[in-house]
Order: structure tokens, then sequence, then C-alpha cells
């Protein structure tokens, strides 16, 4: 293949990565060559602007055709104009956490390093929503991860930072290696790693051998990705992991790197094993045939998530054991396969993006003023900042799926969801008991923040970018809980996912 | 054609992976553990190598996916050490059962 | 199966790594556990030439037997490893994992004691190493690139944790 | 007037919003936007209702989200239901709004109550004109996060604070039974308008079994709202609240909108007879139950609130012996009389600055105003002839006999005989006898708590004579006309002897109240204290005295402590059970959570090895 032939690909579907690849580098050299006495900041300011633009370019490709540049390894869709417009908002929004970011034992001096790591981060996560192929979604997703554990780590003169990189590297590497492990069977029984290649060689699989180890391959290329989702059973990590890293990388952790998680899994699960027959019946495919154990799944990352939330003292911890519990929801509905499972996952990680990025900025503020993160910090937020509360309360609200908010909608499409075909009452009545608990935990923080004398009257001064993230997060929250349609109508107008997922 | 068959390859993947698990989950010195995930590793890239001869439409794909994983694993080596590094300027230790600072 | 070469030289090669890997679990001393490693890491360069992998034999030998446990070994020795032994982590956890490992390792057997896909002759060793450039430089040109970005966040990422920039800066 | 009813609920909303905004500033005069604001949604109530007596049911929607192919609407809806609902909770708003001024007076977060109540008030109305289910349920939350700001108004009180939690959360269990009813109905009719679902089971486009599930848990909310057992236990608890609260909550909307919402579905619940006869069983022993546990409570508030337990158990029996009219019919008068009744405790307490009726007595000369009116309330919950609740109880008694529940309809019996025991023990405890405990400076309310409390008198004796067998049943013709699906759940004809034996039995519990309270040939404390029972009945001459003892009185104490034992025992018991079993859980994953990076890692390991072992032995090809 000569360099003509490669020119005559439209490379153009990728402007948004080439843009986030190009900024990110030009912040390395920026960073290298500013004098050290400049204030790093501006380099953020250049990443945001640079999510900005590339969101601008991906809504301009909005509504074109399916694009695929070499075979299928770079593919432009719906669904990845779905996805990557919700990555690139979560980013942006992180970014602005991330200028605004004053941690005690100061970030400051590595702020450079921050936001081109951060970029890249990023760029895996933005390849992963566009690639049809095994080999570019792995390396997507381990540039995701490599740069998610530097960006954990990067407070290194900080004992729990450290710690919690190491965490996170650990647990990551092992959940690395199971989902190789998996894939690599997948490749070994259709000889292709292309999604839809190996799609349409699987579908006729006869023999009971292969399907059985079609099926475990499932089984492990599932947990090892729960990883990233950070569902049980590879759910342990986060809450050490978010309580350790600084406030704007948990943030960037438990919404962008946790959706692009959800990417992933669509692409291979529904791709994959959506078509390829199954063992016992060979008219099912191995998706159908494996609701039991999804739903079984996302049954438990339900129940832990809520139950053990309810105990926990510090903030991002809960925070932590929420966003477990927020997976297992979504997980019902990779579980019910509904009609409207993209438009649903969709939804709700769009509201879970503004409702969670909104509550850690305001997490990020009152910690950084007391210097800890425990719940009891919120005690009294009311007395001192009534707006920063009652912003809190909308979020807190809008997270435990209160009617008149995001979260709400995105719990109701899921619901509704889960009585399509042929009704999983007991997941969804896990699903509806579980919610129930989480009231009590979220509830808990409204009490601090209302009921509760405050220990000390001083102000809050929020800077910019918080309120940014602020407006965002709860004009959201609120307008896609009173009026849905707005989401739904972009999505069915312009989008049809459904129809170019499998072509 | 071959005397060896394709499922002895894979066995003694299998075999290596479970080692490298086994390693990784109980051994105390985080290097070790570090290293026994590059086993974990190492395991799947035979899989896949197996596969690209003797698994269905054999091609030199497999291989390239191996390449691939190996040139991901030593990136994943090289930051895991670094952070085990760090980690041990403020803890002074490698062992991975005392890193519990984070923990309900 | 006859007892041919090839049958030998898989024989002896697997010998080589399984107990390169049981001696990583059953040493004390941590550099000689890395030590074992290595002979793993070299039997499975060896395995890959039985299977028409030359390049990645020689990447195999390059990286991991040179490169990761030349860190690996650095990593032990910058970090002093203060006690060599292994003393019991939690018991219980051993014997479960264990417990997991064999059933694990007994399932995925189900699935592959018996994967015999009709064999197609193969041209994979001829000109191994042109056919991966060839396929990498054109099908594979955007996960290939995207690796280069992976590498170099590695390498900063790795210099920024590890370099000791107060130590650095007290020496000035 | 009709098309513009979706501004009724707005007047509250737009108070809460400009007393949020700026009711630090406003100070008292808060007191004056809430009520002027609740005034326009009481007059638009009304004038609503009488355009409504001629006109015919309006209805109007509009998308408002789509999921899938499925299209939900959002809108408004006036029938005869909404309508009469509307001006009931507008009412009693803009009274207790009123009273509020007087009763709230110099609290510091004056501005923050009122803000409250005009949420509540939005909420609550904004649930009575909804045209669908979904809409109705995010109304119905909206009116749980009301009544949680309100219960826990005084939050620097651990007991007031633990009330609005459990309020809150022994609400949400309903609501949960309802929001899985509700989604399982969706899937069947493929719609949340109440018009297609009727229309819908109608055409027996349902089974049999799916109606009869939905319907019960769509009345597991009910439970939940309108404290029906074994949900019950927040709502004595949610006495804590501010008194004005409490005649708002629970007199007129919140408890009101479980009862509300069986109406509404109506025709649902009235196409299977199995639901039916859950509502009526739940509400026939939710009627006694509380009934048997308010005549021993010693808190004002405490009896009221078991006494409206009971009640609302009235009116689910209604409802489930058919008695549509009925349940509705009481629903009104309640709203009225037990409105009154909690505004006049209010009163008292607020002069007498106690709850405990113990150490209250001979309140009648001091509170001039006050006692007449609660006793107005007294005689129309006891049932007594000529006042509203004799009317709507006699309907309720009828619907329970007519449809068929003879059980039932004894019990019922019972609970009225209890009631007017229980009320006029409050009653003469309070305002007879002598003064015990602490009472230096007790005076009168001022009039604008008076006020509503007269307006409410007044309606607590009128309102029945909208529905009787005396001169017509206006009511219940207006209700169901031209509602094909309720037509034969109008007025029910009863037998006259019903009329006289709900009679015999409320005025056999006053004497009995009367002989035991005010005349003290009883000795007063057999059921609260330990007293020497056995002297008493010795001592006893009377004849009646000692036929009551060992009949009446010796079996509801047995009963009594038996049905105590089960709530506190199984009810408690069962919701121990369930708080132990997910704290247990919490402790058992937190436990897990040591720190410890590899066991997290096996943790993972293990699950997937358990996931692909168990696949391998019951899912493989092996099998």
């Amino acid at each position: 293949m000569s360099l003509s032939i490669l020119q005559q690909f439209n490379w153009s579907a990728m402007t948004p990565e080439f843009i986030i690849l190009g900024v990110s580098a030009l912040l390395t050299l920026l960073d290298l060559f500013m004098p050290k006495s400049l204030d790093r900041k501006i380099l953020g300011w250049i990443g945001i602007a640079a999510i900005l633009a590339a969101i601008v370019s991906v809504l301009g490709m909005v509504g074109g055709p399916v694009t695929s540049i070499l075979d299928n390894s770079f593919r432009l869709d719906s669904f990845a104009m779905a996805f990557k417009l919700l990555l690139l908002a979560g980013s942006g929004l992180v970014l602005f956490l991330a200028v605004s970011y004053k941690a005690k034992d100061g970030l400051e001096e590595y702020h450079g390093e921050f936001y081109y790591l951060f970029l890249s981060a990023l760029l895996g996560a933005m390849i992963m929503t566009s690639s049809g192929d095994l080999i570019t979604l792995f390396i997507g997703l381990e540039l995701l991860t490599v740069s998610s554990y530097i960006l954990a780590g990067i407070r290194k003169y900080n004992l729990e930072s450290n710690e919690a990189a190491m965490k996170y590297v650990i647990n990551g590497g092992i959940s690395t290696a199971i989902t190789l492990f998996g894939m690599s069977y997948v490749y070994g029984l259709t000889g292709s790693t292309n999604l839809i290649e190996i799609a349409g060689r699987l579908s006729s699989v006869s023999d009971g051998q292969q399907a059985y180890l079609l099926t475990l391959a499932f089984l492990i290329v599932f947990v090892g990705l729960s990883f990233k989702l950070a569902a049980a059973p590879f759910h342990m990590w986060a809450p050490d992991v978010y309580q350790g890293a600084p406030t704007p990388v948990t943030a960037f952790l438990s919404v962008v790197s946790k959706t692009a998680g959800f990417v992933i899994v669509l692409r291979i699960l529904l791709t994959v094993f959506g078509s390829a027959a199954s063992v016992g019946d060979p008219s099912k495919p191995i998706l159908l045939e494996m609701q039991d154990y999804l739903a079984f799944i996302a049954g438990a990352t339900m129940i832990i998530g809520n139950v053990v939330a309810l105990r926990q003292s510090n903030i991002k911890r809960m925070f932590a054991y929420s966003s477990i519990a927020h997976a297992g929801y979504i997980l019902v509905a990779i579980t019910s396969l509904s009609s409207n499972m993209f438009y649903s996952i969709w939804f709700y990680l769009l509201a879970y993006m503004l409702m969670n990025l909104g509550a850690f900025a305001v997490i990020q503020v009152v910690s950084e003023k007391t210097g800890s993160t425990k719940i009891a910090d919120f005690a009294g937020l009311y007395r001192r900042s009534p707006v920063l509360a009652v912003v809190m309360g909308i979020l807190l609200v809008s997270l435990a799926g209160f009617p008149g908010t995001a979260g709400f909608i995105g719990k109701l499409n899921i619901f509704i969801g889960a009585f399509y075909g042929t009704p999983h009452y007991v997941l969804a009545s896990v699903m509806i008991a579980t919610t129930v608990i989480s009231y009590f935990y979220y509830f808990g923080v409204m009490t601090q923040m209302f009921f509760r004398p405050a220990s000390d009257d001083s102000k809050f001064n929020l800077p910019f970018g918080i309120i940014v993230v602020l407006i965002v997060a709860v004009v959201g929250s609120v307008l896609f809980g009173v009026m849905p349609n707005i989401a739904l109508d972009f999505m069915q107008n312009n989008l049809d996912v459904l129809a170019d997922f499998f072509s | 054609m071959s005397s060896v068959p394709a499922s002895a390859f894979l066995a003694l993947a299998l075999i290596l992976f479970c080692i490298g698990l086994y390693g990784a989950l109980t051994k105390r010195n985080t290097v070790i553990v570090l290293i026994s995930i590059e086993l974990m590793l190492n395991a799947v890239n035979i899989n896949l190598v197996t596969f690209s001869k003797y698994g269905m439409a054999p091609s030199i794909t497999g291989q390239i996916f191996a390449l691939f994983a190996i040139s991901v694993a030593a990136a994943e080596a090289a930051v895991g050490l670094a952070v085990l590094i760090s980690l041990y300027r403020a803890r002074k230790t490698v062992n991975i059962d005392e890193m519990d600072t984070l923990k309900n | 199966m006859t007892f041919s070469g090839e049958f030998l030289a898989f024989m002896g090669i697997a010998l080589v790594a399984i107990i390169g890997g049981v001696l990583l679990l059953n040493l004390t001393k941590v550099v000689h556990m890395v030590v074992s490693l290595i002979f793993t890491f070299v039997a499975i360069a060896g395995l890959y030439v039985l299977l028409s992998a030359e390049f990645v034999a020689a990447v195999q030998i390059l990286i991991y037997s040179g490169a990761i446990t030349i860190i690996m070994l650095f990593g032990i020795m910058l970090t002093k490893h203060n006690d060599e032994h292994e003393p019991k982590t939690g018991k219980w956890r051993k014997i479960l994992v264990f417990l997991g490992v064999l059933g694990f390792a007994a399932a995925v057997y189900l699935g592959i004691y018996n994967f015999n896909i009709e064999q197609v002759p193969t041209t994979l060793h001829e000109n191994n190493t042109m056919q991966i450039g060839k396929a990498l430089y054109s099908k594979y040109i955007i996960p290939f690139e995207l690796t280069s970005v992976l590498l170099l966040v590695a390498l900063v990422g790795s210099i920024i944790l590890a370099k000791n920039e107060k130590k650095e800066a007290d020496d000035q | 007037m009709m098309e513009n009813a979706w501004l009724i609920p707005l007047f509250p909303l737009l108070s809460f919003l400009i007393l949020l905004l700026f009711g630090k500033r406003l100070k008292e005069a808060s007191s004056y936007v809430g009520i002027l604001l609740t005034l326009a949604s009481l007059v638009y109530s009304i004038l609503v209702l009488f355009e409504r007596f001629s006109e015919p049911t309006f209805i109007t929607k509009f998308d408002w989200l789509t999921i899938g192919d499925m299209h939900l609407t959002a809108g408004f809806e006036v029938n005869q239901l909404n309508a009469l609902m509307l001006f009931i909770v507008s009412l009693v708003s803009f009274l207790v709004h009123t009273y509020s001024k007087g009763y709230m007076q110099g609290d510091e977060r004056f501005p923050v109550f009122y803000a409250y109540l005009g949420l509540f008030t939005f909420a609550m109305l904004g649930l009575v004109i909804s045209p669908n289910l979904l809409q109705t349920y995010i109304f119905w939350e909206l009116v749980g996060v009301g009544s949680f700001l309100l219960i826990g108004f005084y939050f620097y009180k651990d007991e007031a604070k633990a009330a609005a939690k459990k309020a809150f959360i022994m609400t949400r269990i309903g609501d949960v039974g309802l929001f899985i009813g509700m989604i399982l109905l969706f899937w069947e009719t493929k719609s949340f308008e109440y018009s297609e679902i009727f229309a819908a089971v109608d055409a027996g486009a349902v089974s049999g079994t799916m109606i009869t599930l939905t319907a019960i848990l769509i009345f597991i909310g009910a439970v939940g709202k309108s404290g029906q057992f074994p949900l019950h236990t927040w709502l004595p608890d949610a006495m804590e609240g501010p008194t004005p609260v409490s005649a708002l909550i629970h007199a007129a909307t919140m408890v009101a909108a479980g009862v509300y919402l069986v109406a509404a579905l109506f025709p649902l619940f009235a196409a299977s007879k199995t639901a039916l006869l859950t509502i009526a069983v739940i509400g026939a022993f939710t009627a006694i139950f509380a009934a048997s546990i308010g005549l021993v409570q010693t808190d004002i508030k405490r009896v009221l609130a078991y006494s409206t337990v009971s009640q609302l158990g009235y009116m689910m029996l209604a409802l489930g012996s058919a008695g549509y009219v009925a349940g509705v019919f009481h629903l009104m008068t309640h709203a009225f009389f037990k409105a009154l009744l909690f505004l006049a405790a209010g009163s008292v307490i607020h002069a007498v600055h106690t709850q405990n009726i113990e150490e209250m007595g001979g309140l009648w000369k001091k509170l001039k105003l006050t006692g007449p009116l609660f006793l107005i309330g007294t005689l129309a919950i006891s049932g007594v002839p000529g006042l509203s609740g004799f009317f709507s109880k006699d309907e309720i008694l009828v619907a329970a006999w007519e449809g068929g529940h003879p059980i039932l309809f004894l019990l019922a019996l019972a609970a009225a005989f209890m009631t007017a025991f229980y009320m006029f023990r409050l009653f003469f405890m309070v305002f007879t006898g002598e003064a015990r405990g602490n009472q230096q400076h007790v005076h009168e309310s001022p009039a604008n708590m008076t006020y509503p409390m007269i307006l409410l008198g007044v309606l607590a004796i009128v309102a029945g004579y909208v529905n009787t067998p005396w001169f017509g049943t206006f009511l219940g013709d207006w209700l169901v006309d031209g509602n094909k699906a309720l037509e034969h759940h109008g007025h029910a004809e009863g037998s006259p002897l019903i009329m006289i034996a709900a009679t015999v039995v409320s005025l056999a519990g006053i004497y009995l109240a009367y002989l035991m309270y005010s005349k003290r040939s009883l000795k007063r404390n057999w059921l609260s204290g330990t007293g020497d029972t056995l002297h008493t009945i010795l001592t006893n001459k009377y004849y009646v005295d000692e036929f009551y003892q060992m009949t009446v009185v010796a079996f509801t104490k047995g009963f009594s402590y038996f049905l105590r034992f089960i709530d506190v025992f199984l009810v408690g018991g069962l919701v121990k059970g369930v708080t132990g079993i997910v704290q247990g859980l919490g402790a058992a994953g937190s436990r897990l959570q040591s720190g410890q990076v590899q066991t997290y890692g096996a943790v993972a390991f293990i699950g997937l090895a358990v996931l692909v072992v168990i696949f391998a032995l019951t899912g493989g090809y092996l099998r």
C-alpha cells in the first residue's frame, strides 16, 4: 500500500482526534520551552479550547454517512459521534475543574504534564469510540489506562496519591491481561481482529467446543473490561483510587473513563457476541444466552455499590461507591437489550456526567477549603454558602434519581427498557430497591448540609472554572429532567445509532 | 501437518497465565507482582501467535497483535515501576500489603 | 502423535517455561525470582520460533528477557528491597485464589483440549519480518501510530513520577 | 376557566420561588405572599369547581418524552374528582397558611416555613390535576420531598429529624410498589394515560392476573402514602412537625393522596375482585388497628395521628367495597373536620405549651372559641347524627355491607365505637375537669388562628349535606356522572338499620368516655395506667359498666395489646430485619475493602472463576 493509497482515505473523519493529538503535542513542547516562572494554567485553557474545537468538528460531521478508514480500524459512525460528544464534553468540564484545582501539596509544579497527559487519555478514549478493530480498540484502551495511571499518581509527594496510582496499576495490569486473554480466543476462533468480520465468521460457528470457548471468552473479556466500568467483580479498586487521586482526576476516572469503558463494552459485546451462536441453542446469540450472567453482575454491582456506600465517611469514597452503583444501573440497560438501549445508555451517561462532575466541583471546593474529604466537612454548608448547598442539593437529588431531574429520566429509560421482551422482574426490583437504599446516603449528605450547624462561618470564593462547571451541571440536570426530549430529538434527528452500528 | 497439536500450545499458555495470575495475587513484593502480570501478558501472546498459525483462517494478524501487546506490556511495566519508585520514596517499602492507608 | 523433532523441542521448551514459572512462585529471594523468569521468557521466544514467528521471537528476547527484566532488576535495586522472605500473605486468600485458578484453568481447558481446526499451510515463516512490516505500515497504521503516542506517554509519565525534583533542587 | 386550570398549582410555586429568593428580606411579611398566592389558587379552584358542575371534563396534553416508539405526554385534566380535590387542597392550604401566621410567629425561619408550604402545596395541586400516571408519580415524589422538609422543619430536634427521614423512607418503600406497578401497566397498555389505561382494561387487553398484580402494586404506593398497615408507622412520628403542617399533611393532602390515587385509578381496581378485596381488608384492618392504638395515647397530636390512620383505613375500606362515592365523600368531610381538629389542637398547644393530655384539663372555660370548635370536630369524627362525619361514615358502612363484607362491616362498626370513645376521651381530658399541670397564662389564640378554625367548623357541620340519604345525593350523582366505569359505584341505598347501628355505637362510645373521663365513675386510667382494675370493678355498681368491662372493654384491651404486639414486634421486627441485612451486607463489603490491593484483584478473579465454572457446569456443551 503506497502513500497514494493512504491518501485516498477520508482522513478528515479523524479531525477531532487530530486536534486533540496535535494540541497534546503542542502542550508538551510549550511546557518544555516556557519559562519555569510562567503559570501553567494557560496550558489548561489551551486544552479547553482544543476540546471545544474538537466538539465543533464532531458536530460538523453529525448526520454524515458512516466513514471507514483502513478496514474499519477507524470508523466514524453515529455511535462514535454520540459518545465522542459525551467524552469531549466530560473532559472539557474536568479541565475546568483542573484549572481551578489548588491542592495543599501543590499540583502547580506538575501542571504542564497534567494537561497533556490528560489530552492523551482523552485521545485514547476517543479512539475507542470509533474503532471496529480489536487491536485499535485495545491500543485506545491502553492509551487511556496508562495515562490514567500517571494522572492518578501525579501528586508524587503525596502518599495517598502514590498508593492510589500503585493500586490502579496493579489492578489495571491484571485486568488488561484478563481482557487480552479473552480477546486472544476471539481472535483464534475467527482469525480476524476486525469486529464485523469476526461477527460474520462467528455467526456460522457450529462446533460445540468452539461455541463453549467463545462463551468463556465472552465472560473473560467482560470481567476484564468491568475494571474500566468499576463494576462487580472488578470494582474494588475504585474507592481507594478515587480517594487518593487528585479530585479532577477522580472526576475524570468516574466519568470519562467509565464512559469509555461502556463504549468498548458495547462495541465488543454487541458486534462480536451479538451474532455468535451459543452452545445450547445455535439460533440464540451468546449475548442473549449470557443475559442471566449479565443480570447477576448488574445486580451485584448495584447492591454492592449502594450498600457499602452507606458506611462511608469520606465523600470521595462515597462517590466511588455511588459510581459503582451507577455502573450497575447502566448494566441493567445492557442486560435487557431493549430497542432503545443505545439511547438510554447514552442519556444516562450524559445525566451522570452532568450531575457527577457538578458534585465533584463542589467536593473540590469544599475539600480545598478544609483540607480533608470527610462528609462531615459538609456540615452547615447551607449557612456558609447557600448557593453551593442548593446546587449540591439539586445534584444529589438528581443522582438519587428524583423526578424532575435528569437522573430520573435516565433511570426511567433504563427501567422501562428492563421490561422489554422478556421482563427482568428481579433485576428491576433490585434496581428500585437499591435506589431506595441510595437515598440514605445521598440524603445523609443533604442532612449534613442543611440540618447541621457549621463549624466555621468562613465563606467560599468560587473560581471561574468551578462556576462554569456548576452552571452547566445544574442547568443540564434540571433541563434534561424537565425537557428530556431535547437530548432525544438531537439523537433521533441526527444520529441513527442503531442503523449504522452493525454495518 | 504438525506433530504438536495447537491445543498443546494453548494449554501451555493457560498454565503460564494461571501461574502469572497466582503470582500477581499472592506475592508480597510489588516488583514480583508487576513481573507476574508480565507473565500473564506473555501467555496471551503465546495464544495469539499460536492462533496466527493454527487458528481459524491463519494470518499474520495474530503476530501483529502480539507485537502490540508486547509494546503495551513494556509501557505498563515502565509506568508501574515509576509509580512504585515514587511510592517507595514516600513509604520506604515495596511490600504490597503495607499499602493500606486507603481503606474503609 | 509422533516423536518428531518438533515435538521434542516443544516438550523441552514447555518444560523450561513451566519450571521458570514454578520457580517464580517458590523461590524466596526476589532477584532469583526475576532470573528464573528470564528462563521462561527465553523459552517463550523459542516457542515463537516453533510457531514460525521469528520476528516476534526476536522482539520477545529483546523486550522481555532484555528490557523489562533489566528494569525490574533496577527497580529491585533502587527500592533496596528490605525483606527477601516471603511471609504469609493471608492464608485464606492464597487458598481461595488457588482454588479459583484451578477452577478457571479446568473450565478453560475444557474449551481448548480438543481444539483442532483443520490446518492450512501457511507462509508465515517466509519473509516473516517483511510481512509484518507490510501489515503494520498499511492496515495497522492507526494503532501503530497510537502505540507511539502510548510509548511516549509512558516515557514522559515514568520520568515525571520517578524523578525526585526535591532532591535535585537541593543539589543545585 | 378550566382550560387554564394549570395556573392553580403555579401560584404556590411562585410563592415558593419568591420566598426562596427574597424570604430573608421579607421576614414576617413572607406570610402575606404565601397567603395571597394560595388565596388566588383557592379562588381559581372554586371557579373551576363551579364551572365543572355544568361543563364536561377538560383534558389537554402534549408530547413530553419519547422512549423508543412510545410517546409519553404531559398535561392536565379537570374531571369531577380533580376539581373537588383542587378545591379541598387549596382551601385547607389557604387556611393553614393563614393560621400559621399566628402559630409560627417569632420563629427564626418563618420565611423558610412559608416557602416549604408553597412547595408542598404546589406538589399536591400538581398531583391532583395530572392526567397520567407518570406525571402523578413525579408530583407524588415531590410531595414526599415537601413533607420531608416540613416534618423536619424543627431539625434541631433529633426526633423531628428522625421522623422526617422515616416518613420519607417509609413512603418511598410504598413508592417502589407504585413505580413497578406503573411500569408494568405501561408495558401492558402501552400508555401512562388514565383514560387509555381504562380503555385497555375495559377492552380486555390486559389479563386478569396482570390487572390484579398491577393494581396491588399501585395500592402499595397508596399504603405508604396514606399510612395504611403495615407502612403506617411514619405517620404518628411525623407529628414532630409544626402543628399547622400536621393539619395540612395529615388531614387533607399528603395522606389523602393515597386515597386519591386509588380513587383516580378506580376503574382499574374495579376490574379485579382480588385487588378490591385486598384494599378492603387492609383498610378495615387499619381502621380498627389504629383506632385501638389511639385508645391509649397521651399525646394530643398522636391521638389525632392514629385517628387519621384509622379514618384513612375507612376510606380504603369504602373504595375496596366498591363504594367509590363513599370513599371520596369521606375524604372530603375528613379533610374538613380533621384539619379543624389539628388546628384546634394547635391552638390548645399554643395556649398551654404542652402536648401531653395528662397535663391539660378544664380548658373549656379558658378557651372559649377553641373548645366548642374542638367539640364540633370531635362530634363530626365520632359520627354523631347531623354532622358531616355521620353521613360519610354511614355511606361507608352501607358500602361495606352492600359490598358483601359483613365481617369488615362489623370491624368498621367496632372501629366507629372506638373512635367515638377515644375522641371523647381526648375531649374530656383536655377540656373538662380540673386543670392539671402548669397552666398559668392560658389565653385564646389570635384571630388569624381562630378564623380558619371557625370556617372549618362550619364546613365540618354542613359539608355532609351535599350527599345525604335524606335530602339528596348530589355529590355522589355528580361524581359518577358521565363516567361509565363508575356507574355502579355511586351512592348506595342501605337499610336504615345501618344508620341506627352506627348512631348507637358512636353514642355508646361517647357515653363510655363520659363515664370514665368526665363523670369518673370508672377509674380513668384503666387502659393507660397500671391502676387497680379489680377494685374498680368491685366498687362499680352500674350494670352497664360491668357489662362493658367484662365484654367490650376486656376484648378491646386484649385486642389492643395484641395489635400493639404486632406493631412492635412484627412490623418493627421486619423493618429491623431488613435494615439489619442491609447494614450487615454493608459491613461485610466494607470489611473486605481492607486496603489490600491483591484482595481486590483476587475478588475480581474469583468472581470470574466462579462465573466460568458455573457456566462450564451448567451451560457448557458438556451438559
